[in-house]
């Protein structure tokens, strides 16, 4: 009778014997991979809003501090998003029939706001405070990355709870001075040395910040 | 002999025997294992069959598909890994200056209960009200006894307070004006008001009628005025179901006319309750549990006189009874009785008195107390006390010169108009009679309802030809009504209104109308013909009246932001009683063994039946009972036997012409011969949370026996109702749980009354015990004040975004309360009787273990320690094992078995607190101190700790919160501050102070397990009269 | 004999190269031992035994050494346990540390299921793998398969196999030896 | 028939030849078409499992309320069909394992059903700790990955040494089970006649050809993992056991549960293989092969770890008196003596106690129907150990308010039954196309007997070898 099977099967049934658990390995590597991939988390992507805003222009172009607009970074949990009040306080007088402005205009001849749509959105069960931060000395630019840099405004990192962690952890190294705590475009070389000075002046204290009710509640 | 046929007997003198056996005290053996009764089990199945209101369990066809596939794709494994939905960010266009988006406002107001205003602290965040406190200016709701060191000061409150912010959100209630039950417009009801008003203008107002619950609004009353000097012929009538007629008349029997009793508990030092549940009934009961718990706290190092003592006299065991150190059970004819032998005793010709089932000793006690306490005794009675039994207590409380200025005691002008509503309704009934009655308008209320049965108020109404309603609801009432219109929430409202003492609290609206609601002050402009006037004016124009023009700017600032309008008080009042008071013949004791007195009182959750539709309140557990969603006739285990009924039958209660059938619920401590069945339930239209809830007990209520129906006679009708308690088992098993024990006790060995059936507390442990530096938060629950009035469960409720489950799952034991009040049942050597045992409250909630077992046995780490020593709750970490609660001693987690939250509307989704997460199905919860609040109290100190010298930087912490800082939910609203929390590290601070070895009758519950509770009990102290005491007095819980 | 021939024939002359090796059968173990025996001492090396059921004494007969397979599993065994410890220690004290139960980091009492487990896993999986490994399994094709009385190795008969690639290996006189040690017949193996 | 006490005392009746044996075993798995009865015992055990489907559906789409749990009893019937599937998942390493050690031939005929059924029970076991969750599409939060959130399971929970051990459990059975079949598959490729058949088996088989080498490894690799295993079923239920010891709930915070669990496992695990194994044997005509010896050996088995367990029962009852702890007490005096769940309890002594100590009685270890119903009555009796253990404890603990009771619901009982029926069906498949029985280890066996016979002459009731005599038994 025909035999059942012929040598070469040899090969094949010890490549799957070995290869199939070393795929699994890889699949599930590339896993993780992706998880961190701005494809999952969405970093870098600019995101489509009612009205064109351009930090870039504003912030770099224009020089406006941070807390022109978002006007409660420093003394509340949220930074705020400006009231169309605000942008009309320019746009009163300037661009007044620019087309890409007319949403703003209409938002306040009606009374009705700009929806503008959420870029770091941190999960509801999340609850981040900006006025401790910012006091502490962690600069804006920490979390939403270099602003003066984004036509359109995008996520500048994953916001994952590790990425959290590695500041909550050892916060030095994201520690700046008080007067460039806003500023966006701030560099210095020896963050190390200087994150530690202003660590000491801010009487940065880890104790109790790895804790779950420290963002959980 | 099974456990379950030894609950169920009601066989008392094998109770007796039992503890007879047993010396020291024993605690008592709950009459019924509900879940033992077969109808229990049938119950339950068809729930879980038919479904419950909760979650629908009936699948179609094609649902039956959908499941198969679920099981199949085990539901969402993906969810790891995708993104979340779009979110938008709707900013404000112009942001008015004084809001900070993020950070939460209060503003000072007041509701209305009886008539009579509380003050109100409302938080607000972003333009939702969301939590409600009591104001501490306002003598209603007072503040802490010793000032805080920091921090907002938050006012004391009831439910009815606290959960009037549902009833606010409440999507049950009319959003819309309607006539003859169609949609129709303000506008429209407008122009036909005004028309109809030259009408009556013409004929002075004759035929015009307004019908109002009790008033004590200055606006509104002026208002009422101008309208009847418009329209002299219009009559104004009052009816409040619980009003202050049996006070009244007990003043104008004793004193000639009328005038109104204001306690100052505060300052009595022997206080005796007669049939008065003056610490959680009625408008003034926060102000008298406050005052009642100063006299009470008992600290290391306290006199002996420092404590005051209360005496009880009830039918129905009540918050006030069970608080009492000592309590007599008595049917309301013994109680009677029982005021005329106390008056005899003390010298006040009451004619020949037989002390019948009275114990004379008690009397005899009571007497000497008062007398040795002259000016400083206070005895009160209620107002289901007829009242010649008022003018007693009168004459007794001058005897004995507790009147009068800087006494218990002082008399004011009534604060409310003084007038018999009964009669005043019986005569609006007359007058529809002789067809007088064109137009009838009921400026809220819901006579149709709670009008007593005598009057058949429902028939007369119908025969009014114009019938106009405003009210919250489109109740019985609006059905009836051929105008009706949505009333505005006094939270959305422009008014004010007269606290019991007669200070004038302003009512400000908190929120736009969410359902274009109207007030009665809007009403009546339109009558007036000032239609249009928007309530602020209205209001802000009568103050203008009352204070001159000057300062006005200022003080109506003031008023508006301190929430009372200072100097308002009704002026002290000087009266003397009469030598004697003419006494009824006593009624005679019960006719027949089938017949009983039945006693109404308002609810202790829906209180009159307003409330019937507010969702947190009908799954309160009430205070004694734990009974939820429903009322029940409330009968002693001795008359439970003669009547030979079981908890659930349902009886058939017959009055005269007047009938009701009622489920029984056995509760030991009730006076025998008679039975106590709450108001304000068997709404017919009461939306969807309160219609078809409990019996009407209305039914039976006649304008001449409005608190106690005599002679009712009872009948079975074989018929069983399931009765839905939180708690099914009143015995403390002669457990250590509460502990505690008399004055002389503590005085004379602080620590004994503390002190545990286990020798061996020691701490034994494998492993180096944890240091716990810096801030370590604790609480202490001082059972001495404790009152079991819930309002911790509320407010915790509220604060926490707790979820209503409805009675289903309560029947299955699947309550959420973060925080419950458990109640028991003892017998000791002074109180041998099964039928009248002593009643202990505590309230349990997370104890925050130093040694959490809860903590050691979560496989994901969803519940662990922080480092200022919480026991940490991580709902989104949470897997739901459920193990944590199974190895929880204390039992205070609670788990979210069904998707409990699902947003049933969305006005119920802006009531949320923004701070704490609402959690989803399958996951645990619990008490987390008022996490969020201290997060935000933390958040502050750190800013102000790097500027502030006193911290280093090296230091353990950076931040140091005051104390007073942090107040949970639980310990703002507790009207005798039976709870205190704080930084147990930081020795000034109260807890500290409360705690081991500053109190050595502090105590910690199940200790011996090692757990090392963060909360903490102070041990009970009774304020027992030796003569009463029994000889030999060997603590033993 | 026959049956040879038909071999011869398919194999297409020149054997020597192609030949697998030499299959007989015998008709006992007792049979078989003894057979495998006597090859050793002739010298053959390159030869192997075939059983429905293991026999003890061929491994002696045939010169099997004691298999190098346990002290795999020893090794596995404590690498499976350390690292199952390692594990524990690292997630639970340096990586995250929480405060649970009022226990310290390092509670290593409640870290030593895990450890079992992870010991018996890493060992019981090694010992599986590794017995297939020096087996050389799987391996679905091999020469003998292509002897159509093969089939009843894994059911009743029991077989002795001497390879081409045996030094002292002769198709004829190596046959012939088979026969002679009471072999019921000797077929000849093609791959 | 009439047979002389050492031959009925076989653990193989004697005139067996490797065919015979070879051919019995392999039979059913190889013919064609089996008979209707197999179709209706797998469509009854399939139907069952869709039950188990649509419970499953209910519970994912409304959560764990649809049962009748609730706080205090947090825990109802999934913990229970639990730790019940795990118990009789016990017996089958234990025979193998254990016995193989201890060189039981008596293990032979039985080991590989039994193993099967390990597994099969396992399988549903392992069902309920995710299904019990409340979250269980978050299950993974149990396991230890690097995750995005930087967590890690809490390993001080006895859940996490669950997971562990009875994963580990479950492997190893299986790689156990699977090491065990490999001669046999190889049997199987060669005696199927269908080429589709052949190659399934013949990748199975990976290439097994029965080589003196090959063998002397198995016979190592197989004793290691023997070795291997027995520790760690003694830990699987130890572990299991900790679920409750290491809580501080009364009731179950007792240093007696790990081996009076390992016990009730053995003990559960026995009354399952013989509730099955005695129809079995009926059926397929293996009464050769599963004699009065093996009944009379597992019974024996049975009665010890049944005594073991009463010991258990007794330690804990004097140990809460003993102790003079309230807690204790209450549970077992009260609670489980005379509270609303007496029942269970004492039904327990029965059905766990008392009717197994006619064990005691050789008739009765040797009469197939007596056996099976005592077997039976087992199972149950240790379902509802666990129910007591569970329900009990938890619906009356440290805090009298919070009493409560537990009904189960509709979606409880369907659960059960349905994992019952997924166990049915996992085991008649099982049966149609795997050899029942390791049929290399009855060839040693008939080897065994050869030479026995070789030595002490001729014996009693001899069957020429490979005759029909042997085979005609299959047609039965």
């Amino acid at each position: 009778m025909k035999r059942l099977f012929t040598p070469y099967t040899n090969t094949i049934a010890r490549a799957t014997a070995l290869g199939v658990p070393l795929l699994v390995l890889i699949a599930g590597g590339f896993g993780r991979m992706w998880l961190d991939s701005s494809y999952e988390t969405g970093v870098g992507e600019a995101i489509d809003q009612p009205v064109p805003f351009s930090h870039e222009h504003h912030v770099a172009g224009l020089g406006i501090d941070c807390r022109f607009c978002h006007l409660s970074a420093e003394t509340s949990s949220v930074a705020g998003v400006p009231a169309t009040e605000v942008c009309m306080t320019c746009h009163s007088q300037i661009w007044t029939n620019a087309q890409m402005l007319q949403p703003v205009r209409d938002s306040f001849e009606k009374g009705q706001p700009i929806q503008w749509v959420r870029v770091n959105d941190l999960p509801d069960f999340v609850y981040f405070d900006h006025s401790i931060h910012v006091a502490k000395g962690v600069g804006c630019a920490e979390c939403h990355g270099e602003v003066h840099r984004m036509p359109m405004t995008w996520k500048a990192q994953n916001l994952h709870m590790t990425w959290c962690l590695d500041c909550h952890r050892d916060p030095e190294k994201q520690l700046r001075p008080k007067d460039v705590v806003f500023s966006t475009d701030w560099f210095s070389g020896a963050r190390a040395k200087l994150g530690a000075e202003i660590a000491r002046e801010n009487k940065v204290n880890t104790k109790g910040l790895t804790n779950c009710s420290t963002c959980h509640r | 002999m099974s456990q379950a046929q030894l609950d169920q007997s009601v066989d008392l003198e094998a109770l007796r025997a039992k503890l007879a056996g047993k010396q020291g005290r024993q605690y008592w053996r709950s009459l019924e294992e509900l879940a033992q009764t077969p109808e229990f089990r049938a119950y339950v199945d068809n729930e879980f069959a038919a479904g419950a209101p909760e979650w629908d369990d009936r699948f179609s066809r094609r649902s039956f598909l959908q499941i198969m596939g679920a099981s199949l794709a085990l539901a969402g494994l993906s969810a790891g890994c995708t993104r979340q939905p779009e979110e938008k960010i709707v900013p404000y266009v112009k942001q008015p200056e004084y809001v900070v988006p993020g950070k939460p406002m209060y503003f000072a107001t007041s509701d209305v209960l009886a008539g009579y205003g509380r003050g109100l602290l409302v938080q607000s965040n972003d333009g939702r009200p969301t939590k409600i406190d009591g104001n501490p200016d306002h003598p209603a709701s007072p503040g802490p006894f010793a000032p805080q060191k920091a921090g907002m000061t938050f006012g004391a409150a009831d439910i009815y307070a606290i959960a009037s912010i549902l009833g606010m959100y409440d999507p049950d209630r009319s959003q819309a004006v309607k006539y003859l039950g169609e949609y129709n417009t303000w506008t429209a009801f407008t122009t036909v008001m005004s028309n109809a008003a030259e009408k009556i203008g013409t004929q002075q107002g004759q035929g015009l009628y307004l019908l109002t619950e009790t008033v004590t609004s200055p606006t509104l009353i002026a208002q009422m005025q101008a309208l009847l000097a418009k329209y002299p012929k219009a009559v104004w009538t009052q009816h409040e179901p619980v009003n202050r007629d049996q006070s009244r008349q007990g003043a104008m029997l004793a004193f000639g006319e009328d005038a109104q009793a204001v306690y100052h508990f505060d300052r009595a030092a022997r206080i005796v309750a007669v049939d008065s549940d003056f610490v959680t009934t009625g408008p003034a009961s926060v102000r008298q549990a406050h005052d009642f718990a100063a006299g009470r706290r008992v600290r290391a190092g306290i006199a002996a006189g420092e404590m005051n003592r209360l005496y009880a006299v009830e039918s129905t065991l009540t918050s006030t009874g069970a608080t009492a150190d000592h309590r007599l059970a008595l049917s309301p004819a013994e109680i009677d009785r029982f005021v005329r032998l106390l008056a005899a005793k003390l010298g006040i010709s009451v004619g020949q008195v037989e002390p019948g089932a009275v114990d004379a000793e008690f009397v005899e006690v009571v007497a000497q107390d008062l007398a040795e306490h002259a000016g400083r005794g206070l005895v009160i009675t209620g107002e289901g006390q007829p009242a010649h039994v008022h003018a007693l207590v009168h004459a007794i409380n001058e005897k004995l010169g507790n009147h009068g200025p800087n006494r218990p005691i002082e008399f004011i002008e009534p604060v409310a108009a003084s007038l018999d509503q009964g009669q005043s309704l019986r005569d609006l009934v007359k007058a529809i009679d002789q067809n007088l009655v064109e137009t009838l308008i009921v400026l809220g209320g819901n006579p149709v309802y709670n009008a007593p049965a005598d009057l058949s108020f429902k028939a007369h109404y119908e025969k009014v030809q114009t019938r106009i309603h405003l009210g919250l609801y489109e109740d019985e009432t609006a059905a009836l009504s051929h105008w009706h219109i949505p009333q505005a929430h006094l939270l959305e409202s422009w008014s004010d209104a007269r606290s019991v003492d007669g200070t004038v609290g302003i009512i400000q609206p908190l929120i736009a109308p969410l359902y274009n609601g109207k007030t009665a002050h809007d009403l009546l402009t339109v009558l007036l013909g000032e239609g249009g006037r928007n309530g602020q004016r209205l209001v802000q124009d009568y103050w203008k009246t009352q204070i001159s023009g000057a300062e006005f700017e200022k003080a109506w600032r003031k008023a508006l932001h301190d929430g009372v309008v200072p100097g308002t008080q009704r002026a002290a009042k000087a009266v003397t009683a009469k030598a004697a008071v003419d006494l009824p013949r006593l009624s005679a004791a019960r006719a027949a063994n089938d017949q009983v007195d039945i006693i109404l009182r308002p609810d202790p959750s829906v209180w009159d039946g307003r409330f019937a539709n507010n969702g947190w309140l009908q799954e309160l557990p009430r205070p004694i009972t734990k009974l939820t969603w429903d009322n029940a006739l409330l009968v002693s285990p001795a008359t439970a036997r003669d009547l030979g009924a079981k908890n659930g039958d349902v009886l058939d209660l017959t009055s005269g012409a007047y009938r009701l059938a009622a489920p029984v619920f056995i509760t030991p401590g009730h006076a025998d011969g008679c039975m106590t069945l709450h108001l304000g339930y068997g709404r017919m239209r009461a939306g969807h949370v309160g219609t078809n809830v409990g019996a009407n007990a209305y039914a039976l209520r006649q304008t001449d026996q409005p608190w106690v129906v005599r002679d009712v006679k009872v009948a079975h009708t074989g018929r069983t109702h399931q009765l839905v308690d939180s708690q099914k088992h009143h015995s403390m098993e002669n457990r250590d749980l509460v502990r505690g024990g008399t004055l002389d006790e503590f005085l004379h060995n602080p620590a004994s009354i503390a002190k545990s059936h286990h020798e061996d507390n020691l701490h034994l442990s494998l492993y180096e015990p944890y240091k716990f530096t810096g801030t370590q938060w604790a609480m202490t629950i001082d059972l001495t004040a404790c009152i079991g009035c819930n309002a911790c469960t509320i407010a915790c409720q509220s604060e926490n975004n707790i979820p209503v489950v409805g009675k289903a799952q309560v029947a299955v034991g699947r309550e959420m309360h973060w925080i419950r009040v458990d109640h028991y049942y003892s017998n000791d050597a002074n109180h041998p009787d099964p039928n009248q045992p002593e009643s202990e409250f505590q309230p349990v909630t997370c104890m925050h273990c130093e040694n959490a077992p809860c903590e050691v046995v979560c496989p994901v780490g969803a519940t662990q320690h922080s480092d200022d020593g919480l026991n940490d709750m991580v709902y989104n970490r949470c897997i739901g094992t459920r193990y944590c609660s199974n190895n929880c001693p204390y039992k205070v987690r609670r788990f979210n078995f069904l998707e409990y939250q699902r947003p049933v509307a969305e006005s119920l989704q802006l009531m949320q607190n923004p701070n704490v997460t609402v959690r989803m199905r399958g996951v645990m919860e619990k008490c987390t101190y008022c996490v969020q609040r201290i997060s935000a109290a933390r958040i502050g100190a750190k800013k102000r700790g790097i500027t502030d010298p006193s911290i280093s930087a090296g230091g353990d912490e950076d931040y140091n919160i005051l104390d007073g800082e942090v107040v949970t939910a639980c310990q703002a609203a507790c009207p005798t501050q039976a709870i205190i929390f704080g930084n147990m590290n930081d020795p000034s601070s109260q807890v500290a102070q409360s705690r081991l070895p500053h109190q050595p009758h502090n105590y910690g519950m199940l200790t011996e397990l090692n757990t090392r509770p963060r909360t903490t009990y102070l041990a009970r102290v009774r304020n027992v009269h030796p003569k009463l005491a029994a000889a030999t007095h060997e603590e033993h819980y | 004999m026959n049956q040879t021939h038909a071999d011869n024939a398919h194999a297409g002359g020149d054997q020597a190269v192609t030949l697998y090796g030499l299959l007989a059968e015998y008709q006992d173990a007792e049979a078989l031992v003894a057979a495998a025996r006597r090859c050793r001492e002739a010298g053959y090396t390159a030869m192997d035994a075939f059983s429905p059921y293991p026999i003890e004494a061929l491994d002696e007969a045939l010169g099997i050494g004691r298999t190098r397979l346990p002290l795999f599993v020893a090794v596995a065994a404590v690498v499976g346990g350390l690292g199952g410890y390692f594990l524990q220690y690292y997630t639970a004290v340096i990586d995250y540390p929480w405060m649970i139960g009022g226990k310290p980091l390092h509670s290593w009492p409640m870290f030593l299921p895990i450890t079992f487990e992870c010991t018996i896993l890493v060992a019981g999986l090694a010992a599986a793998v590794t017995m297939i490994a020096l087996n050389k399994l799987p391996e679905p094709y091999h020469p003998l398969f292509n002897v159509p009385e093969f089939e009843r190795a894994s059911q009743d008969r029991l077989f002795l196999c001497i390879e081409a690639s045996d030094p002292k290996f002769d198709a004829v006189k190596t046959s012939a030896f088979l026969t002679e040690l009471g072999a019921r017949e000797v077929t000849h193996v093609y791959p | 028939m009439e047979m002389p006490k050492r031959s009925r005392m076989q653990v193989l009746k004697h005139g067996h030849d490797f065919e015979s044996v070879t051919h019995i075993v392999s039979a059913f798995p190889l013919t064609k078409r089996p008979p209707r009865g197999w179709f209706l015992a797998f469509g009854a055990a399939f139907s069952l499992m869709l039950v188990l489907m649509y419970s499953v559906g209910v519970l994912f789409l409304k959560g764990v309320g649809v049962w009748g749990i609730n706080i205090p009893v947090a825990w109802g019937f999934a913990i229970i069909n639990f730790v019940w599937w795990i118990g009789i998942g016990h017996a089958g390493t234990l025979i193998s394992a254990i016995l193989f050690l201890f060189r039981q031939d008596w293990r032979t005929s039985i080991n590989r059903f039994a193993e099967a059924m390990t597994l099969f029970a396992v399988a549903c076991a392992g069902l309920f700790p995710l299904l019990h969750l409340g979250r269980p599409q978050k299950f993974y939060y149990i396991m230890p990955y690097p995750d995005t959130l930087g967590l890690w399971p809490q390993w001080r929970s006895p859940l996490v040494w669950d997971v562990f051990a009875v994963s580990t459990y479950g492997t190893i059975s299986l790689v156990f089970w699977y090491v065990g079949l490999i001669p046999d598959v190889a049997t199987m490729r060669d005696r199927a006649s269908n080429r589709l058949v052949k190659t399934i088996y013949g990748i199975m088989a990976m290439g097994w050809r029965g080589s003196a080498r090959h063998w002397h490894r198995y016979q190592t690799a197989y004793l290691l993992l023997a070795g291997l295993a027995t520790p760690l079923v003694v830990s699987v239920h130890t572990v299991v056991s900790f679920d409750f010891a290491v809580s501080n709930l009364p009731g179950w915070h007792t240093t007696i549960f790990p081996p009076y669990f390992v016990a009730g496992a053995v003990y559960s695990g026995f009354a399952m293989v013989i509730t099955l194994v005695l129809p079995v044997r009926a059926i397929f005509g293996f009464k050769d092969f599963i004699t009065e010896k093996h009944m009379n050996n597992m019974a024996k088995v049975m009665l010890a770890t049944g005594l073991i367990v009463a010991y258990g029962y007794i330690m804990e009852l004097f140990m809460a008196w003993y102790s003079a702890n309230p807690y204790e007490q209450a549970v077992f005096f009260q609670t489980r003596w005379q509270g609303p769940y007496a029942w269970s309890y004492w039904s327990l002594i029965a059905c766990n106690i008392i009717i197994p100590q006619l064990l005691w009685f050789r008739w009765v270890r040797l009469n197939p129907y007596v056996l099976w119903i005592v077997a039976i009555i087992i199972n149950i009796g240790m379902w509802l150990e666990r129910f007591v253990i569970v329900i009990t404890s938890q619906h009356r603990d440290f805090l009298p308010s919070s009493w409560d009771s537990y009904w189960p619901t509709v979606y409880d009982y369907t659960l059960f039954l349905g994992t019952l029926g997924l166990f049915f069906s996992l085991l008649f498949l099982f049966i149609r196309v795997l050899p029942m029985i390791s049929i290399f280890e009855l060839r040693e066996l008939v080897a065994h007997h050869t030479q026995e016979e070789a030595w002490h002459g001729a014996n009693t009731g001899e069957v020429p070898p490979g005759t029909g005599a042997a085979r005609g038994e299959t047609e039965t």
